[in-house]
This record gives C-alpha cells, structure tokens and sequence, in this order.
C-alpha cells in the first residue's frame, strides 16, 4: 500500500495582500470631498512640494501606495509628517484633490494604527493639541522645552539662547494663559472624540 | 412566432401591438409572449385588435407581419414594443406608409435599453413591458395623421470663419456650381494656420500649403469673400435665412487699391501686433496682416491712427498711387439669402498669464506656442531664428511644457488634442536649428492619428528628453549650483519618483485652445447650443457631428472641439457635403413635431411670446391673437406647456398624448378598471 | 460696535507681539474698528487636524459659534495669523462642501450649548480687509514718513493666498496685495520670487533640517536682491525667519542678517508712530540698521539684482488685469 | 414577494439628453431600479405640471424630470423654464400636503448613461422612504384634482411673469 502523499503547507504567504479598501477609508476619513480617487499620477504635488526632497515617497506616490492597497507601507511613509502644509500642491492640482487634508488623514491613521519610524512628529503634535485641551491655548514655552528635551536634547543648547532671546523680549511668556469657559471646550472636545470614535472606532 | 389573439373591434380604432423578442435581447428577460398575450386581452377593450410577439420585429419579415395585418385586419394605429425610437421609429414609420397607413399613427416603446437591458428580474421586467405598451396604446390613441412640412431650400450658402476650415467648405461648395459668401472678422482669411511655419507630422510649411487655398477662395467666381466684417443679425429658418452683416470700414477704396503697400512703408505708426505676431512682432496702423493676405487690400486701423488721433498726418494718403486711401469711408451693411450657414469661427488660444506659477508674462524667456510659431516661421518677427527674447541669444536647454491650461480642473477640464504634437513639432524645429538640448514635459503623450506616433519615434531619436510630469513651477529663483540665470523647471520626474529642478534658457508652454470669448453671443445669434465649455454642440456626437440641432446650420473645425488640421478640413468638407446635399434636393420636408395656436381658444395674453428661443411666436396687434411659424418652430413645446388657456397645441407631443400615456402606464396602479377617455 | 470681529489668535498675545502692539497702534489712523471675540480658543495650528477630524473641526468652530453669538449683525472675522485665517476659513468650507462634517460638528457644539451654520460668517485675513476694504487711497494720505529707500521683501508664506477658498486674493502664487501696500507706504519693493513659498511651519520643531534648508532658501533669495528686511503678515513666518536664522546661518555656515517685520509694523512708522510702540526691538535679528535707512538717500543702483528692464529685443506681453478692484476712498466711506 | 413597499415612478425624460442618457445606460447594460416608467418629451421645458399632478393622482409615489445641463439645452435654453415650473411644483404640492420630495429634478446629458441609473436608483430609495402616496384614492380615482388644477393655471402665469 502506497504512504498516502501530502502536500507541504506553503513555506511562505505572499508578502503583499492588497487592501482595496484603503483609498475608500482615506478618503472617508478626509474633510470635504477629498477627490483622492480623480488622481491622474501626473506628479504636479511631489514637483511643487518644498520638502520632497526629505519624504520617502512623493505625495503622487503615495497616493499609487493607496490604490494599491498598500496600508502598512503607506501609513509607515515620512510623507504626511514631512509635509509642511504650505498648500502649493493644491492649488496646482490639476484635479483638485484636496492634498494637504489626505495627508492629515494619513497622519491621524498612522497615530491610530501606531505605525510610524519616528515618533518625534506625532508626540510634538499630541504634545501641542495636549495643551490646547488643557488650557484653550496653545503656549509655546511648555510646548518647546517639554519637546526640545524630548526630542533634540543634544540640540537644546544651540537653541537656548534663542529661547532666552525670546523669554528676554517678552516673545514667550513661562505661564499658561487658560480661556474662561475651559469646562465649555472640554466637554465639546469630549463629544466630538466620542462621534470621531462611533465613525472610525 | 405565437399569434395570441385576434379581437373582433368595437370601437372605431383597431390597434395591432408587436413585440420583438430582439433574438434574446429581450425574451431573456421579459416574457414576450406574456406580454403580446395580455396587451390582446387586457387591452382589448381599448381597441387591441391584434398582438403578436416575434423574434425580430425589424426583419423584413416583421415589417411585412405588420403590413400584413394593416391590409387584411384594417388597423389604425399600431404600437411596436421593442428598442429605442432613435434606432427604428423610421423604420416601423416606412412599414406603416408602405401599408398605406399614416406613419405618424405608428408608436414605438422602449422594452430593450428601458426594461431588459437594464433590470434583472423578469418578473418585474415583464410587469413593466405591460405598462409601457399599455401607455403607447394610450398614446397612439390620440395620434393624429400627419404631413411633413416642405419648405424651398435658397441656393447660396453663408460661411462664417475662414479659416482652414471655412476655406475648404467654401471651395467645396462653390466648385459644385453654387454661390458662397465667407465673412470674416479680420482683414485677412487664413485663421490660425497662416500663423504657423510647419504643420506636423509631414513638416508641410503651412503657407505653401494654405496660400494657394486662399487666393482660391479669393478669386473663385463663386464666392464672396467678406473680410474685416461681422454678421450682425441672422433671421428666417432653413432654406430661408435673411442675414445681415457689417462690412466695417477699411477707409480703403479697393476698386482703386492694387495692394501695392505703399501705405504701409509710408505709415509713421508702428504697434505692436497682437493677432498676426501674436505680441512678438509689429504692424503699421494702416497694414495688411501679412505678405499673402487676402484680400490684397489694407485696412487702416481707426484707433491707432495718427490722423484720427491728431487730425494730421495723412501720409498713407500722400503716398498712395492710386489715390485709394478713403479717410471718409463708413461701416456698410449688407443683407443676403442663404439657404444654409455653416460656422467655422474657430477658436482662441489658452491665455498663458493665468497659471502664474509658469511664469508668463513675468519672465522674460517664458514663450507660448503661438509666440513659438512666429519664432520659428521664417517670415516672422526673427526671420525664423529660434532665440530668447532679448532678440539675440540662441538658448542652449529649451523645455517644452504639454497641456498648459488643460486637462486642469484649475482652468480647461478637456484635452486640447493638438498639444502632444505641437509639441514634439517644436522640439524638432529646436534641436533642428539651435542643437540646444530639449526636454519635453507631459503627463500623458497622445499621438493617435496617422504617421503621429512615427513622428514621435523621430523626435526620440534626436535624443529629446521626455520626463513624465506635469511641471509645477518656472521659477528663476536659483537655489542650486549652476541655477543663476537660468530658468528652473521643477519637476517630480514620476518615472523616477523623484522631485528635479531642471534649468533651461527657454520655456515654450504648449497652450491648449479655447472656444472663441464670444462663442456663446455668436451660438445665440444663430440659434443654436454651447456645450458646458464653450464648444457649438453638434446634433449627435458621433453620427451627425457637423450638422446642429438647428436645421441649415452646420459647424466645422475647431468652434465645434480642439482639433487639427487634417480634421478641420475634414470637417469642413463634410459640412459642405450636408450642405450641397440639401441644395440638390430643392426643398425639405421637415419633422412634423410642430406646435400650432387654436385662434379661438387664444385670449391674447401673450405669456408664451417671449418663450420661443427661435422667435418662431408672433404676435397678430390687430386680432389680438398669437401664431406660431411653423417653419421656424423646432418642437420643444415650451409654449404648450405655458399656455394657461391651453391654446396651444404640439403636434406629436400633445397634452391629451402625454396625459393618455400616463393613464397607460399607470393602468396597473389603479385598481383593475378600465381607464375612462 | 465695532464693523470687524477679531480672532487675534495665541501667537499674539506671546511670540508675535510686536505683531499685536502695531496693529493696536495703526488701527486708528486708517479707521479699522475691531472687537475681539470674547474667550475664544487655539485654533489647533497644523497640529491638531493630524490628530483627530471631529475635534479638531470642533476646537475651530467653537471660535466660529462664539463669533456668530457675538457678531450682531456684522458677518466678517478677521484673524491676523495666517494659519488661524485658514483653519476658521477652511472650517467654514469644508461643512459647507460636506454637510456631514457640519452635521458632526454641530453634535459636538451641542456639548457646550453651541451651534454655527456653516457661511453665516465672512472669513478674512487683515491684510484682505485692509487693502480692500480700507484702500490704498486710504492709507497713502496718512503716510507721513514715505519710507523711501528702503528695500523690502513681502513676504507672505503660504496660507493666506493658499488654497484660497473663496478666491479673495489676486493670485495664489504671486499675489500682489502686499507689493501695492508697501509701495504705498513708499518703500522700494523687490519682486520676491519666493513670496509665497513655505517658511518650513512647524519642521523647526520636529525636523529642523528640513526648516533649516526652506528658511536658508528665503533668506538667501532675499538677500541676494539686496532687500533690507522682509515684511511678513503670519507670526509663523516670522517666528521661523527671525529666531531660527541664527541656528540655520549654522547649520550652512552662512552669514545672513535679514530683518524679519509684521507690515503693521511698516505701516506704523509710515504713518509716523513711534518705533517703540510698534513692537521694534522684539526681534532677534535686529531691524536697527535696515530702519537708519529711512529718509537717508538711496543706494547704488548696479549691483542690485532685478529682472531686466525690457529695452530692445522682443516685446513682453502684457501683464494680466488684477482679479478684483482694490477700493479707493470713496467707497470706503460709503 | 416581499413585503417591501414598491413604489411607482413617473420619468419625464428630454428627447435629445436624458431618453438618450436611460437608452446610454440600457446599451452599457447598467442596472437600475425597476420602479421608473419613462415618458418622452421634446424637450423639459414641454413639462406641464398638470403631466406630474395627473402622474401622482393616478397612482404614481413620485416623478422625476430629467433635462440637459443648464447651458445644454438643445432648444437653447428652455430647461431653465422647466427649473423654474419644478420649484413652483414643489410649492404647490407642499401647499396639497404633498411631500414636494416626491418630485425631483436630474440633469443628465445624452453621455450620462451611469448618472442617470444612478440617480433612478437613489430615488426609488428616496420615495421607498416617504411611503406610498395613495393621493388618487383619496380624491377618486383617476382625475386631476380640481385644487391641482386650478394651482397649475395659477403657475403657468407666475412662470411667464
């Protein structure tokens, strides 16, 4: 009687399982009407952006990245967090897809799914709306020398004697300055984070 | 086939109801036979004589089915179930007419593009089919016999434009025998092609071939060439217009002028020219565009005139030999007959000042294409020297920017067509006579047409640098080694994925066409639609592309889309084909789709007067009524919809047809009863 | 009550407070009436939007429902600080373009008793209500000391005439509004090829190589046409040229000095106010020297870079009419 | 079949765009909601709003009129008066206790086959949601009601002011 033959499970799964969903989901999630799905590849972003240079992927590849299904490379790209938001790539956008909103969009997922190469953006962002929610301002010394330190510690000292200039010319001031109706904001704050969560939880 | 029913009638109308099963097309996914058989039973009472289903009702075995049935069972009105009226209404009409029956009696409803084309339960499918041929039987019910109207067709024909386009349509037509008059708005006939220096993809100079077109059109005895002149007022209908047009002053007497251009030397005043040089070049104040103008005659621009300035001077009048120069001359109007109107007016270049980040118009080496086409023409303002605008300095790096102003939501949403080429032409000339370096920037490279992709292959063989992107910015901010005084193109090279900062000496940006800034008047002086962009709308993109919706008005060239040249005569030949093949005919029967007023039932209160885009409502003072010319009425019905005495009535399309068609279709709704008349 | 609702925005109150202490010293002269709106919050700057949609539309519009509550019959708010004047503007946008967002705004809103209906209000930046609603007519009759010679770059970064919701700016690269205004004020304007482009925002906090080198370009772009400062109109800006310029000549090994000024500041010692109530000290690059220039006569000629003056060759073609008309005097007053 | 509310939609359709735009989809073999009868017109502009008071009291839920593109009409520019009858129909019904939502306005070019499948499907949803209108039953089977009327003669002159 012949041994019955088996056949080996695969070795390997393929590496890459395209999500199809994930230009849906980016653009549901993006303010206005994203129009992320009438990109035509021409390139007219990643020519304009100041700080392509820096980014591991132009902005029009990143937007192939997404057709693709491309999530986890996607949302690990520099892109978003190197984007300066200086609008020239939407108002050249021969389809006028809302750019500099996608790459909001991209950052909050990239947050959501923890998945970025360097947390020195996100924390300086979650830091700074951290703030906000606490006082109803932004304040700038807090803000700094909490991520200065974080961050660039070894750079802290070159940057002193701007941050003395300032403090010096009364440019910064070491107090917080809070907003009256704080409860007012917090609970606004509070019930927009819930319908955030009830939309994408 | 199944014949389900014959009905003995009891009223006076018989009505024979035929569904086609269109192969499968439509038995997959209605129940023919179901249908034939309820429209022969639930009809009956409605005057159903006689339903039958059959595989495929346009056979000739179909149509004869139907004649059949008119001769041997005496019907009045037939309802065919089948595909849409705009494939077959005519042929079902001719059956009926050849049975002897009015082919206005006949009704054809949708089942295939309406039911079973576009749903997918055949149940509700076939529940559906029953409703639309019971709301045509309610329809045919209230169609009336009706007689095409026949109107005589004038001979001569108007062509407005001439350019390449209007040229051709016109050479066409007059060598056929019959008279044509082009008006023109500038001095000279020849559009935009007499601007160009090559015509790609053959590198055809473009006077050598355009010139002898036009003194054709100049000297032919069939035609009369109407230059720096505009129509003003267009009325009548086809085979019928009355048209008036503007002859402005040339201050020239062209019975006396030989076109010596003696005035033109002698003339003080030099400006620069924007139409002919496109900006680069200059014109004196009395001149002709250029050397092969036609007609030969100058026109003396009033404006820039020292002596209309000033009062004195009058040099041209010194000079001329011929004593032709007429400062007193005034604006004549001229009135014609055409039978026919094609327009060709063309179209206006792209302006380049608006994408603000190219540069044009702030640096000073930025060019469009039609700055370009006088560059490189050897009777342009350079005798064809290809150099920056300081007049002298051949550049070294040319980039030649694609799609300026289109396929851009910022500005054009279309693709100009001719851009591609244009482009990959001027890269040719370039590396032809500078050997400077070219780089072509495109998002897209479109070139479809014949012996166009070989052009393409050539222009890669010079070793033209094509980089896939659409540029973002021209800038002469130098941020790099090697950048200071140069024009920096930046760039995301998307074949590279990488961002380039490419500096040149010269930018040509390939601007894209633009419908004429007054299309939109010109479409309503002649009574006929502009798409959303501009374009004169044609009566159906792909099978009647030059005719309009507007009989005896037909377009051509580039005032109907972007196009090229090849396709421009194309275009223009075909229009005059149209035109010709309405000449011949003498006369035309036209559509019967007409509304007409019921004197008595008119109060006279005028509501529907100002309605008719087509003038077609008149109103009599004298007896207080209104009437509608039914040669200039095209059926939209507007009027007899507003008429609050319902005085109006439209053929084809009346109250009581529409109304019975929806007691038809909602007989299924209401109850099980028959529907009261 | 005052015809314009003010949204000053925190950078007022700290870093650009010689931006607030000139605009308070100008608005009288030409007759700007501003209230501020009462308790209004940050507006999230760039960093809030990357975090979470719906509170950070919310954290906007919170200013926006204040303001309508406050506004009294007068629709326009004005925010001095270029990204507060997009967030409110875009905020405003973008419920109108997606009634769905308005709809979850709103929810969130309800939390704190607060509503807006998206386009109840006109956003504007202060540069737009000066120039168009006050008048270049306006401000040249209240020039007193023409700033003659002196060269300045304007400077105005990215987020006023970018995206532009509402088409209120002559161009979205190479607007005009601030040349005509400092040519009004008498100054000598450079045609500043990089008026528009990005200041580096906020990569001097988390990848200051990046903002290194887009400050370098700006700076070394207005160097090289020899300007004597550059005026700006977003305390961002400012912030970024002015107190990182030293760290950025280090990090290139470069030596620039440029003076960094808020146009209020400019139009304040054109109308003849004192230098120390318009906030002039405050910044790190010292405008000292660039404002000694003032009234003394005007420098060589040669060496400055600008674009040829066409002479001979071939003509240019005509420059492109200006998108809106910029109001003269009379109608100001009307 | 379910117990799912069917309803019943009237189609006025224009000649030259949206008969073309349905007889577009029926070629691409798009699929769409079976509920719409069409009706062809010349033109929009031919709409008489007795048509869609007459549809809804013979049993239909809802009409739909589609035209050409503001800008596209064939017959120049007759859709316009055809938007404007649309908003004084809606007033009227409202003024009927109708739900005005029952009638609805589509421009669809004779290329925009999937726009028209689409906005067909989306309607039928839309009518699903109101309910059935059962106005003819109410009034007697079958003929206009007499307010219906007398509103159409009213608009007919406020259309041509």
């Amino acid at each position: 009687m012949a041994t019955p033959q088996t056949l080996d499970p695969p070795k390997a799964v393929p590496k890459m399982i395209e999500d199809l969903t994930l230009l849906e989901e980016v653009s549901a999630r993006t303010a206005g009407v994203s129009r992320l799905e009438m990109c035509i590849q021409c390139g007219t972003c990643g020519g304009s952006c100041p700080s392509a240079a820096d980014m591991d992927h132009t902005p029009r590849m990143l937007f192939a990245m997404l057709r693709a299904g491309m999530r986890q490379a996607a949302l690990m790209s520099n892109t978003p967090w190197i984007c300066v938001s200086c609008y020239h790539c939407v108002v050249r956008c021969p389809q006028n897809v809302h750019i500099a909103d996608v790459m909001y969009t991209l950052k909050g997922m990239a947050i959501e799914a923890k998945l970025f190469q360097d947390s020195t953006a996100p924390d300086f962002s979650q830091t700074f709306v951290d703030m906000v929610e606490e006082y109803g301002r932004s304040y700038e010394f807090g803000l700094a020398t909490r991520h200065y330190l974080k961050h660039f510690p070894l750079r802290l000292p070159g940057m002193a004697p701007m941050g003395m200039g300032l403090l010096s010319k009364q440019r910064m001031s070491i107090t917080p300055t809070r907003i009256k109706d704080i409860k007012q904001l917090k609970a606004i704050l509070k019930r927009a984070k819930e319908i955030e969560g009830d939309n994408h939880g | 086939m199944t014949k389900t029913t014959t009905n003995q009638p009891d009223g006076q109308e018989k009505i024979g109801v035929y569904v086609c099963h269109c192969g499968s097309n439509i038995a997959g996914m209605v129940d023919v036979q179901q249908v034939a058989q309820w429209a022969g039973s639930r009809l009956k009472d409605r005057g159903v004589v006689v339903a039958r289903d059959y595989k495929f009702m346009c056979s000739s075995l179909g149509q004869e089915l139907i004649e059949k049935d008119i001769k041997e069972l005496g019907l009045t009105r037939v309802v065919v179930a089948a595909c849409s009226p705009h494939l077959h209404e005519k042929t079902f009409r001719t059956a009926c007419e050849r049975a002897g029956l009015n082919p206005f009696l006949c009704e054809l409803v949708s089942i295939r593009e309406q039911v079973s084309w576009v749903h997918t339960d055949k149940v509700v499918a076939t529940q559906k089919s029953q409703a639309v041929v019971s709301g045509g039987v309610e329809r045919v019910l209230h169609h009336e016999p009706l007689e095409p109207l026949t109107v005589p067709i004038h001979p001569d024909t108007l062509i407005v434009g001439g350019g390449i386009a209007g040229i051709q349509a016109a050479l066409e037509i007059a060598d056929a025998g019959y008279h044509v008059f082009i008006v023109e708005r500038e001095p000279s006939i020849g559009g935009h092609m007499a601007q160009f220096d090559k015509t790609f993809p053959t590198l055809d100079c473009a006077a050598c071939i355009l010139t002898p077109k036009m003194v054709q059109a100049g000297t032919h005895p069939n035609i009369t060439l109407l230059t720096w002149s505009e129509v003003e007022k267009v009325e009548g209908y086809v085979g019928n217009f009355d048209v008036t047009i503007r002859k402005k002053a040339r201050k020239v007497n062209v019975e006396k002028c030989t076109g010596c251009g003696i005035c033109q030397e002698k003339c003080p005043k030099k400006i620069i020219d924007d139409v002919y040089e496109a900006g680069l070049g200059y014109r004196k104040a009395i001149y002709t565009p250029f050397p092969q103008a036609v007609p030969k005659y100058p026109v003396l621009d009033v404006k820039n005139c020292i002596f209309f300035e000033k009062g004195t001077c009058k040099a041209c009048q010194k000079f001329c030999p011929t004593d032709a120069i007429d400062f007193e001359q005034q604006d004549e109007i001229l009135n014609v007959k055409v039978g026919n109107i094609i327009l060709a007016t063309g179209y206006d270049l792209f302006d380049a000042r608006k994408v603000t980040n190219y540069g044009y118009g702030r640096l000073a080496n930025v060019f469009t294409s039609i700055e370009m086409e006088r560059l490189t023409n050897a009777a342009g303002p350079t005798n064809g020297q290809i150099v920056l605008r300081d007049g002298k300095t051949v550049p070294k790096a040319v980039g030649i920017i694609h799609c300026v102003g289109s396929r851009d939501r910022n500005f054009n949403n279309y693709c100009s067509v001719i851009c591609c080429m244009q482009s990959l032409k001027f890269a040719h000339l370039v590396h032809e006579r500078t050997g400077a370096t070219v780089y072509n920037f495109y998002i897209d490279m479109r070139t479809p047409f014949k012996d166009y992709d070989e052009f393409y292959q050539r222009v890669l063989e010079e070793s033209t640098l094509f980089v896939r992107g659409k540029v973002a910015e021209v800038t002469d901010a130098a941020r790099l080694p090697g950048e200071e005084g140069k024009l920096i193109i930046q760039v995301e090279d998307t074949l590279a994925g990488k961002q380039r900062r490419i500096p040149v000496d010269m930018v040509i940006l390939s601007t894209g066409l633009e419908p004429r800034r007054d299309s939109r008047e010109v479409g309503k002086l002649f009574g006929i639609s502009c798409s959303a962009n501009g374009w004169f709308t044609e009566k159906h993109p792909k099978l009647d592309p030059v005719a309009t919706m507007t009989e005896g008005i037909y377009i051509a060239g580039c005032a109907q889309g972007p196009k090229d040249i090849p396709a421009s005569v194309a275009q223009g030949a075909a229009a005059a084909a149209r035109v010709l093949g309405k000449i011949q005919q003498k006369e035309m029967a036209l559509e019967p789709v007409r509304a007409s007023v019921i004197e008595e039932k008119c109060s006279g209160c005028r509501i529907c007067n100002n309605l008719c885009p087509f003038n077609a409502i008149f109103f009599h003072e004298d007896r207080m009524v209104t009437e509608i010319n039914p040669a200039l009425c095209q059926g939209c019905g507007t009027c007899v919809a507003a008429c609050p005495a319902g005085a109006i009535t439209g053929t084809g399309f009346s109250n009581e047809q529409v109304l019975a068609q929806i007691d038809g279709l909602l007989l299924l709704n209401v109850g099980d009863e028959p529907i009261p008349v | 009550m005052a015809k314009y609702l003010l949204y000053p925005g925190c950078s007022m109150e700290s870093s650009a407070k010689a931006y607030a202490d000139s605009l308070a010293a100008i608005t009288k002269p030409i007759g700007l009436e501003l209230e501020e709106i009462q308790d209004w919050n940050c507006c999230g700057a760039t960093e809030y939007l990357g975090i979470s949609l719906t509170p950070a539309y919310a954290l906007i519009t919170r200013n926006l429902a204040l303001a309508a509550q406050q506004a009294n019959g007068h629709r326009t708010v004005v925010a001095p600080c270029s990204a507060c004047y997009l967030n409110l503007a875009k905020a405003d946008y973008y419920m109108r373009e997606q009634p769905k967002l308005g709809k979850m705004v709103n929810e969130a809103l309800q939390a704190g008793n607060l509503s807006y209906k998206p386009g109840s209000l006109e956003i504007r930046h202060l540069l737009d209500v000066i120039i168009y609603d006050i008048g270049l007519e306006n401000i040249k009759s209240k020039v007193v000391r023409p700033l003659t010679g002196l060269r300045v770059a304007p400077y105005l970064g990215c987020m006023v005439p970018r995206p532009d919701y509402e088409g209120r700016w002559s161009d979205h690269e190479h607007p005009v509004e601030l040349d005509l205004l400092l040519k009004a004020l008498g100054a000598e304007v450079i045609d500043f090829p990089l008026k528009t482009h990005c200041c580096g925002g906020h990569m001097t906090q988390i990848g200051p190589e990046t903002a290194f080198e887009l400050i370098r370009r700006l700076i070394a772009s207005a160097d090289q046409y020899q300007a004597d400062l550059m005026a700006t109109l977003c305390p961002m800006c400012q912030m970024n040229l002015d107190a990182y310029q030293s760290e950025t000549n280090r990090h290139f090994g470069t030596n620039y000095h440029m003076p960094i000024v808020f146009f209020t500041q400019l139009m304040g010692v054109a109308f003849g106010i004192a230098p120390e109530k318009l906030g002039f000290g405050m910044e790190l690059v010292s405008a000292k020297k660039a404002l000694e220039k003032i009234g003394l006569e005007i420098p060589e000629q040669e060496t400055l870079l600008t674009r040829p003056k066409k002479a001979e060759g071939l003509p240019m073609p005509k420059p492109l009419p200006l998108k809106h008309q910029v109001a003269k005097k009379d109608e100001v007053e009307k | 079949m379910s117990d799912v509310f069917e309803p019943v939609i009237v189609g006025f359709t224009c000649n030259w765009c949206s008969y073309r735009a349905a007889d577009l989809a029926g070629t691409a073999r798009m699929k769409y909601a079976p509920n719409i009868r069409l009706i062809r017109l010349m033109c929009s502009g031919r709409l008489d709003p007795t048509f869609v008071f007459k549809a809804l009291a013979n049993g239909a839920d809802g009409v739909m009129i589609t035209g050409c593109h503001p800008g596209e009409c064939h017959y120049l520019e007759q859709n316009y008066k055809a938007l404007r009858r649309f908003h004084l129909m809606r007033r009227t019904l409202k003024g009927l206790g109708v739900e005005p939502e029952r009638v609805k306005l589509v421009w669809a070019s004779a290329a925009e086959g999937a726009k028209f499948a689409s906005e067909v499907t989306a309607f039928v949803e839309e009518i699903r949601a109101l309910g059935p209108l059962h106005w003819g039953k109410a009034l007697g089977n079958g003929s206009t009601p007499n307010v219906a009327e007398e509103a159409v003669g009213k608009e007919k002159m406020e259309v041509a002011a």
